[in-house]
């Protein structure tokens, strides 16, 4: 059924007691064209897209818990396109354009709110870093602005401008970035699929990829075997994981990164603001929490739950860029798994092995990459080709020798 | 033109002149010979053995075959050439009197200052006096050695020793915390 | 773990005072191994969910490479040993 | 006494009054008292408003769970938005106020959302505000976050100060109530190192508001003994007003201590709270149980209560709930509850069991109805009356409050933290802790032992058997002889059928099970998903009373158990903790430590303007009087250096001591160019390289001796460099005899720079230094006039003439100052790192602006260093790869400016002229960029693609985000002397 303010009206009249599920439960078929092994963000978006731009509906979304139950349910809901590389920077951005559009696409409200991200630098090095980033946001066409110091006071007057440990000089802001509701991103691409036709498969795990000749044939399931065309693996921290079942060894490590909320609290930060000392970020969801995170705990992970010493240092972060953060009190913390790539950079890409394709490494950044990244994967599926915006998203480019790292930090995962 | 040259404490202009000692009290060493010792490899026995504290010098774990070695007896100029001879070649020695400071923390609440900066148990049955070890003190590390019930040495990189002062103030907010140049 | 690290060489100590590399399992190839040998040691990691071994430095403390034995979902840290003598034991 | 404090009664101190005041009204309490217990006292039930739809709404509970008693604490900076009132500390001069009202708490416009609330069912915002597309920004979300939200705060700086501790222990007790007295004596007795934390200000727990006599005396003065006994045990901490929150790997606790949340006028000496990170080798979790509140139509207007809120506001404050009671109840606390009501001499309107039947007895005279229950509730701003209904047959019953128990859940949270599944008793209807191994169990209540003799029980057996595993003879104790108790059995009972309005299930979300039905209706049936979807369990209380009432509606609905529903996932924090406790003293200035040169003293006399360097402070530039810019300044330094001579403080360079036989093979494996056959007495560059080709960092390495170096590394990469050396020394090649320390803070470093250098070093350096005698590149051990040894290094970052002099730190001072005295003829001047950056800009030398981690040897023009005939070093072997090997790579370039009255900065990109600004067309960036002085004109390192090809090539400097283009010339990055003549001078 479709939403609107007058389905609500005249579903209130009616005690809201006729209300459709928002999605099927279907067994699953014996075979499909394609099958996406994960139904996140990117998997739910993968599925939605192929079915609405590529013409494939005959497509399964197997989820071993329930929807939305990986990153995309727990991340920190920031949406921005400011990325410096030539690698990152055109897909970010094509990432950007389908939010902007994907509530009426949809028919969902994802509410995409975009406040603007600040990016705060502290001492002449950054500066330059961020005006090359700030530069090469506009090579591509994407507005961006470089903040001084006097401007940031009267835009945010809350910041340590006068005991900071790393003054604050100045921030680059993109104004079009901000944040959306990471929940009704799941739903809204699951509901988008199912109404095209896509099943979804829910508390079915994977647990085996059969090959015949070489060639992927379909999955083992908790639900039995399921025969596919083409298999899209996205899996986010389990990719290790789900590739070994392949033969495949990825460049990726599993790291748990923590995110935060604060107690509920009337609007007091309408920005997502980073710090550049270190590596915090804040924003204020909608219903009033303050949504926060900083640097992954460090180790390799698939907990899904982080250590009181790094909670410790994202809130010393914290305080340290907003003193008037001390008295809010933080109601939660919880974990996610961060497929680490290699260079901090993902991988949208075929694999060795017929049939087979892999979207993952999206560190802790995928949740603003989801349309694009469903886009891109069901182009690659569907076309057998990268789309031109993902062409460096390539799994050989570690061997091959085109890194793309954005932290200049090298092969060691933990440091992107 | 005379060449006579003064050292500058780390601390200098910092700290010192106070009124009076308070129940606890930092106390920072204005010179101490100091060297690292660092046994050759497959010689940590050997070091050791020669190292064995003997009054003149108090050899403190670093780490394997590492150890801060201190000397109220000897000179900075001339403790790591002391050390270098007595070793011969069974370790590397090279002189750290300008690059540590020295501070002694006593009194009845320094094992509980300290804990509010340094994560290893303090109970003087789990460090008892004598025992060294290099830990961390909010951001940053320092070797620390139990002198006594109620007193610690603590032996930092030189560049860090004002942050640790200024640390130690704030660890000892409500303990009565004087701070100043020792006096020998 | 992820809270506290046992040294072999200085104790029981908390987590902030290591730094940590990464998968202790991918040994230096030879200089003249082949390219994928080299593009495996430095890129792909095996990343199981499970036991593993992972590299640490006691940064803080005795300044030495351990390599920490432990399971990646529950945190159970099964050992600790300084890395030059785990590599004796794989040597 | 105030209109609900019973005349006598509770362990408030009635002697000694405080005054308080709420929402501007001037109030009392007593010394004693929680402010929940005295708003009640004062007749203030209405405390707030709901969080969706506006709803009056008072206190619940009399502890830690609270949904709806949040208030503002406090004023100005020290305002506490969201505390809950069941647990602060009636303090004299506590000032609070209501939240999320407006204009008043009383006449409160946001109230219309509430009758508007059939259109705003769970999750109605994700169907609409999409139309049009630009209003949902503009419009529809301003008016959501306006609306949501509960406290306020505009963010000052806090004036209070905070502190972290750690603090081990062999058993850590969560909890001082029965179980937790029990367990801490015990093993305070067997001599085991105790803390035992309490989140109240009291400890006793459940005996602080019981009324069995224990041992003969009332349970309190019971637990006063108990408590004096621990307070006199060396072994033993007492932490009361300490709530643990988490329970993390390795048995390490987070609790935060509220050390001074009970005054006005605060000690400056002393933190405002303190965050405890307790390193426990046991721990036992005393944490007792919960009561449930009842689901039932207009369950939540102000004055209902749980029961065992109630008998605590009774026993423990004085203070009746209400002048005349309903008593609601699915099994025997109701009855509990009843009598002490009784007892105190307050009315009881009615106690209705939803059992039909049991052998719970109510108090003589009061009605007892059972097999009813309520079905709605009357009243605006405190309950007036209960719908009841039995069988059908519905009767209004008047009354002022309501108690209502739904039967008890042990409090298991810290327990689940650590990813461990709650487990579904079937007997005790709850979930119950998961075997979470034997550094961690549940006591008491906690562990589902209700009766208060099972608790003291417990609580001593599970101390006992943690003496005996930690091997030690365990010390028991005798249990008190309890008067009459009670066991409280219920018959679960998830949701009262028949509900006449909303019943509501979250209180503070207002979640209702009207939103649950939707919720399972339209597929999100899914614990996880109905959480999400309704918001149930997300507000302030995380779900403590709600969630479980939650599951079982769910349970029903999908007509599955409450064990296959499951929970959502427990998580620290138990109860929030605020931002200055977990961040303690490490913010502002002491955020990170601060790094001081040893040369610090001497540029702050030498007027040095300072900067952050990493950790360290670097003088910047040293302005002269009369100078109004920086770059006047530096300017004048960069000619003076150029023309006379300069120094620069370069301490903060990391440095390291490198021995042993294997010492030059160790470095050759380091270093991408060859060290082995570099001669004692000479210093070389060195440039190290990532395992994947990339430079890490460059420095230089002087050997001292056959088997002794000397390596710097950059200041910022000081540290790195270190462990990347230990990681290829322990990790990579063990076998290789090597050892090596960090001597950085050991010297003072300084640069003397200049035609004039050496003429000026001379006049104090002992040893000969003319350029036969100390040609370029030398680098050993001199003796300074006056005696003192220092290390010298004809090596130059300027293109200068120039030494790199250090001398023990403590000397640092002297020798600049003398250097300078000798320096004074020839015009010497202090300079800094800006003056550094020109001169090295000017000579095409790169720092870490270039060397930013994507970048090879050859990109940098240093391809040449490579010792590409050496058999191994780091990052030979993928320094080969394709893609760092490509033709079009980024090579470094100079630039030099074709507009004079434009500049050149940092971060800007290049563009062939005529090129249409796009990614596609980029051509490369400008990594440093100055105005040199030297040649008059602004100039700028770049990575071009192909730029070595590409000299002589005029080129667009794209800096859109400045809104400057200016044309340049692409040229060799070496502006100054290509030839090295004043290098070699």
């Amino acid at each position: 059924m479709r939403y609107s303010a007058l389905s609500i009206l005249k579903q209130a009249f009616a005690g809201n007691l006729g209300w459709k599920p928002a999605w099927r439960e279907p067994e699953p078929k014996s075979h499909y064209d394609v099958i996406i092994v994960g139904g996140g963000g990117h998997g739910l978006a993968t599925a939605y897209y192929l079915a609405k731009e590529f013409g494939i509906r005959n497509v399964a979304v197997i989820e071993k818990g329930y929807l939305g139950s990986g990153n995309v349910g727990r991340n920190t809901t920031i949406v921005r396109s400011n990325y410096m590389l030539p690698g990152n920077e055109p897909f970010y951005e094509f990432s950007l354009k389908l939010w902007e559009g994907l509530e009426q696409a949809l028919n969902y409200n994802v509410m995409l709110s975009q406040r603007g991200i600040i990016s705060l630098y502290h001492n002449d090095g950054q500066r330059d870093h961020y005006t090359r980033r700030g530069n090469a946001m506009m090579m591509e066409g994407v507005a961006a602005e470089q903040l001084d110091r006097e401007t940031l006071k009267k835009m945010l007057p809350f910041l340590n401008f006068d005991h900071a440990r790393f003054p604050i000089i100045g921030g680059l802001l993109q104004k079009r970035a901000g944040t959306a509701r990471h929940d009704a991103v799941a739903w809204g691409f699951a509901r988008g699929a199912d109404r095209l036709g896509v099943d979804l498969i829910q508390n079915c795990e994977v647990t085996g990829i059969r090959r015949e000749n070489g060639v992927v044939i379909g999955v083992e399931t908790t639900k039995g075997f399921i025969g596919c065309n083409r298999l899209g693996l996205a899996a986010a921290g389990n990719s290790s994981r789900v590739g070994a079942m392949a033969g495949l060894k990825l460049p990726l490590e599993s790291h748990v990164l923590q995110a935060f909320v604060t107690e509920g609290l009337k609007p007091c930060i309408d920005h997502v603001i980073t710090y550049g000392a270190g590596h915090f970020y804040i924003s204020q969801s909608d219903k009033g929490g303050l949504v926060f995170g900083a640097e992954i705990d460090g180790y390799s992970s698939y907990a899904q739950r982080g250590n009181l010493a790094t909670a410790e240092h994202v809130m010393e972060e914290g305080v340290t860029m907003i003193p008037g953060l001390s008295r809010v009190r933080v109601l939660r913390s919880w974990g996610g798994v961060m497929d680490m790539s290699m260079d901090g950079s993902p991988i949208i890409d075929k694999t060795p092995i017929d049939n087979l394709y892999l979207n993952c490494g999206w560190c802790y950044g995928g949740f603003k990459a989801t349309p694009a990244s469903g886009f891109c994967f069901a182009h690659l599926i569907a076309k057998g080709e990268s789309h031109h915006v993902a062409r460096a998203l390539r799994l050989d480019r570690f061997e091959r020798g085109f890194p793309i790292d954005e932290a200049g930090a090298g092969t060691q995962p933990n440091l992107h | 033109m005379a060449y006579d040259y003064q050292a500058v404490h780390a601390l200098d202009g910092m700290i010192g002149a106070i009124a009076e000692r308070r129940a606890n009290h930092l106390s920072v060493h204005r010179t101490m010979a100091i060297a690292m010792v660092l046994a050759g490899p497959g010689q940590t026995a050997e070091a050791a053995g020669i190292l064995v504290s003997n009054g003149e010098f108090e050899a403190r774990f670093s780490g394997p075959g590492e150890w801060l070695v201190l000397s109220q007896v000897h000179a900075p100029e001339t403790l790591a050439a002391e050390l270098s001879v007595r070793l011969g070649g069974f370790a590397f020695v090279v002189d750290q009197s300008h690059g540590r400071v020295v501070l002694t923390l006593s009194g009845p609440d320094a094992a509980r200052i300290l804990a509010n900066g340094i994560a290893v148990d303090l109970h003087a049955d789990a460090f008892p006096v004598g025992r060294a070890a290099n830990v961390l003190c909010n951001h940053l590390s320092l070797n620390l050695v139990r002198t006594g019930d109620q007193s610690f040495d603590l032996v930092v990189m030189r560049s860090f020793a004002g942050a640790l002062v200024d640390d130690l103030k704030v660890m000892a907010r409500s303990h009565d915390l004087s701070v100043d140049f020792a006096t020998r | 773990m992820a809270s506290l690290i046992s040294c072999p060489h200085c104790g029981t100590r908390p987590k902030e005072e290591f730094f940590i590399r990464g998968d202790a399992n991918p040994v230096r190839p030879a200089p003249m191994a082949t390219d994928e040998a080299w593009n495996d040691y430095v890129h792909l990691r095996v990343n199981p969910r499970g036991r593993i071994r992972e590299h640490w430095q006691h940064v803080a403390g005795c300044r030495r490479w351990l390599v920490v034995e432990r399971d990646n979902f529950t945190h159970e840290v099964f050992a600790v040993t300084d890395a030059a003598k785990a590599g004796e034991g794989a040597r | 006494m105030s209109a609900f404090r019973l005349a006598s009664g509770g362990l408030v101190d009635r002697s000694h009054t405080l005054r308080f005041t709420f929402d501007g009204a001037s109030l009392t309490g007593h010394a004693g008292d929680t402010l929940a217990s005295a708003l009640l006292a004062n007749d203030r039930l209405l405390l707030g408003r709901s969080f969706k739809y506006h709803r009056p709404r008072g206190i619940m509970t009399a502890g830690p769970s609270e949904p709806n008693g949040l208030v503002t604490v406090g004023s100005g900076a020290r305002r506490d938005p969201n505390t809950k009132a069941t647990v602060a500390e009636l303090y004299d001069g506590l000032e609070a106020r209501s939240q999320n009202r407006w204009p008043s708490l009383a006449y409160d416009i946001g109230a219309v959302n509430n009758l508007m609330s059939r259109f705003l069912s769970a999750g109605f915002y994700y169907k609409t505000f999409m139309w049009p597309a630009a209003f949902w920004e503009k419009v529809y979300e301003p008016l959501i976050r306006r609306a949501a939200g509960l406290g306020r705060t505009d963010l000052p700086r806090d004036p209070d100060a905070y502190e972290k501790s750690w603090a081990h222990c062999d058993l850590l007790v969560v909890g001082a109530g029965p179980a937790g007295l029990a367990a801490a004596l015990v093993a305070a007795r067997s001599g085991l190192r105790v803390i035992l934390a309490e989140q109240d200000f009291v400890l006793g727990g459940a005996l602080l508001s019981e009324t069995a006599p224990v041992g003969g005396e009332p349970p309190y003065v019971f637990a006063r003994r108990v408590v004096e006994e621990l307070q006199n045990s060396p072994n033993v901490t007492l932490m009361p007003r300490t709530t643990v929150f988490g329970w993390y790997d390795d048995n390490v606790f987070g609790a935060l201590e509220r050390v001074q949340k009970d005054v006005a006028a605060l000690d400056a000496a002393k933190p405002v709270e303190r965050l405890w990170r307790i390193v426990a080798k046991h721990a036992i979790l005393a944490t007792g149980a919960e009561e449930r509140p009842l689901v039932f139509g207009g369950n939540d207007r102000p004055g209902i209560m749980t029961a065992s809120a109630v008998s605590t506001y009774a026993n423990r404050f004085g203070v009746a709930a209400g002048k005349s009671v309903a008593i609601f109840t699915n099994g025997s606390s109701g009855y509990r509850t009843a009598q002490d009501l009784a007892a105190r001499g307050v009315e009881i309107a009615v106690l209705i069991d939803s059992r039909a039947a049991s052998g719970d007895v109510a108090p003589d005279g009061v009605r007892l109805v059972r097999g009813g229950s309520i079905v709605d509730t009357k009243g605006r701003q405190r309950v007036r009356a209960v719908v009841a209904d039995r069988g059908g047959f519905e009767e209004l019953i008047g009354c002022d409050a309501v108690a209502m128990s739904g039967g008890w859940s042990p409090v298991i949270h810290l327990a689940c933290q650590r990813g461990g599944k709650p487990v579904w008793s079937e007997a005790l209807q709850a979930f119950m802790a998961p075997e979470a191994g034997p550094a961690l169990v549940t006591a008491g209540a906690a562990a589902g032992h209700y009766r208060l003799s099972e608790c003291f029980d417990d609580g001593a057996r599970k101390a006992s058997a943690i003496v005996e595993a930690i091997g030690r003879q365990a010390v028991g104790i005798e249990r008190p002889v309890i008067g009459e108790e009670t066991d409280p059995s219920f018959t679960a009972l998830w949701h009262v059928p028949g509900a006449k309005s909303k019943a509501f299930v979250d209180f503070q979300n207002d979640v209702h099970t009207g939103d649950l039905g939707l919720a399972v209706r339209e597929g999100f049936g899914h614990v996880e998903h109905a959480k999400r979807y309704t918001t149930g369990g997300m507000a302030t209380d995380q779900g403590k009373l709600g969630n479980i009432n939650a599951i079982g509606i769910l349970a029903g609905m999908r007509g599955v158990s409450p064990a296959e529903v499951g929970t959502t996932t427990f998580r620290p924090f138990y109860t929030p903790v605020s931002f200055g406790a977990l961040a303690g003293t490490s913010v502002d200035g002491h955020a990170m430590p601060i790094r001081r040169s040893p040369l610090h003293g001497w540029a702050a006399r030498n007027g040095a303007v300072f900067i952050d360097a990493g950790l360290w402070y670097r003088s910047s530039w040293f302005p002269k009087a009369g100078e109004k810019t920086w770059r006047e300044s530096v300017d004048r330094e960069v000619r003076t250096v150029r023309e006379n001579a300069g120094l620069c403080d370069v301490s903060t360079l990391g440095k390291i001591e490198v021995f042993g036989p294997d010492a030059a093979e160790f470095l050759s494996r380091l270093y991408c160019n060859p060290v082995l056959k570099l001669p004692v007495g000479k210093a070389r560059y060195g440039l190290m390289l990532r395992e994947d080709g990339m430079v890490y960092d460059d420095g230089t390495v002087s050997r001292l001796g056959e088997d002794h170096f000397f390596v710097t590394t950059t200041t910022a990469l000081a540290g790195g460099v270190l462990s990347h050396m230990e990681f290829a020394a322990q990790v990579l090649w063990p076998d290789l005899r090597v050892r090596f320390l960090s001597v950085s803070d050991q010297w003072a470093q300084m640069s003397i720079a200049g035609p004039k250098a050496r003429a000026i070093l001379q006049a104090v350096v002992e040893d000969d230094i003319s350029n036969a005698a100390f040609p370029f590149l030398a680098a050993r051990a001199v003796r300074l006039k006056g005696n003192l040894k220092a290390r010298l290094f004809r090596i130059s970052f300027s293109g200068e003439l120039a030494y790199e002099l250090a001398v023990p730190a403590g000397y640092g001072e002297a020798v600049a100052d003398a250097l300078m005295r000798a320096g004074a003829p020839h015009g010497i001047c202090a300079y800094g790192v800006e003056t550094l950056n020109v001169l090295r800009l000017e000579k095409g030398h790169v720092t870490h602006a270039e060397l930013d981690g994507r970048v090879t040897p050859d990109d940098a023009g240093l391809g040449r260093m490579m010792g590409t005939s050496k058999p191994d070093f780091i990052g030979k072997r993928l320094s080969a790869r394709f893609g760092l090997t490509a033709a079009d790579r980024a090579q470094l370039v100079g630039l030099k400016v074709l507009e004079p009255e434009k500049d050149i900065r940092a971060g800007a990109h290049l563009l062939k002229d005529g090129a249409k600004p796009s990614t596609l067309n980029d051509q490369g960036w400008v990594s440093s960029a100055c105005f040199s002085p030297t040649l008059g004109g602004h100039i700028a390192l770049a990575f071009l693609k192909s730029g070595r090809e590409r000299y002589g090539e005029k080129i667009v400097v794209w800096d859109q985000l400045r809104g400057v283009e200016t044309f340049a010339e692409v040229c060799d990055p070496v502006f100054v002397d290509r030839e090295n003549t004043k290098l070699m001078a």
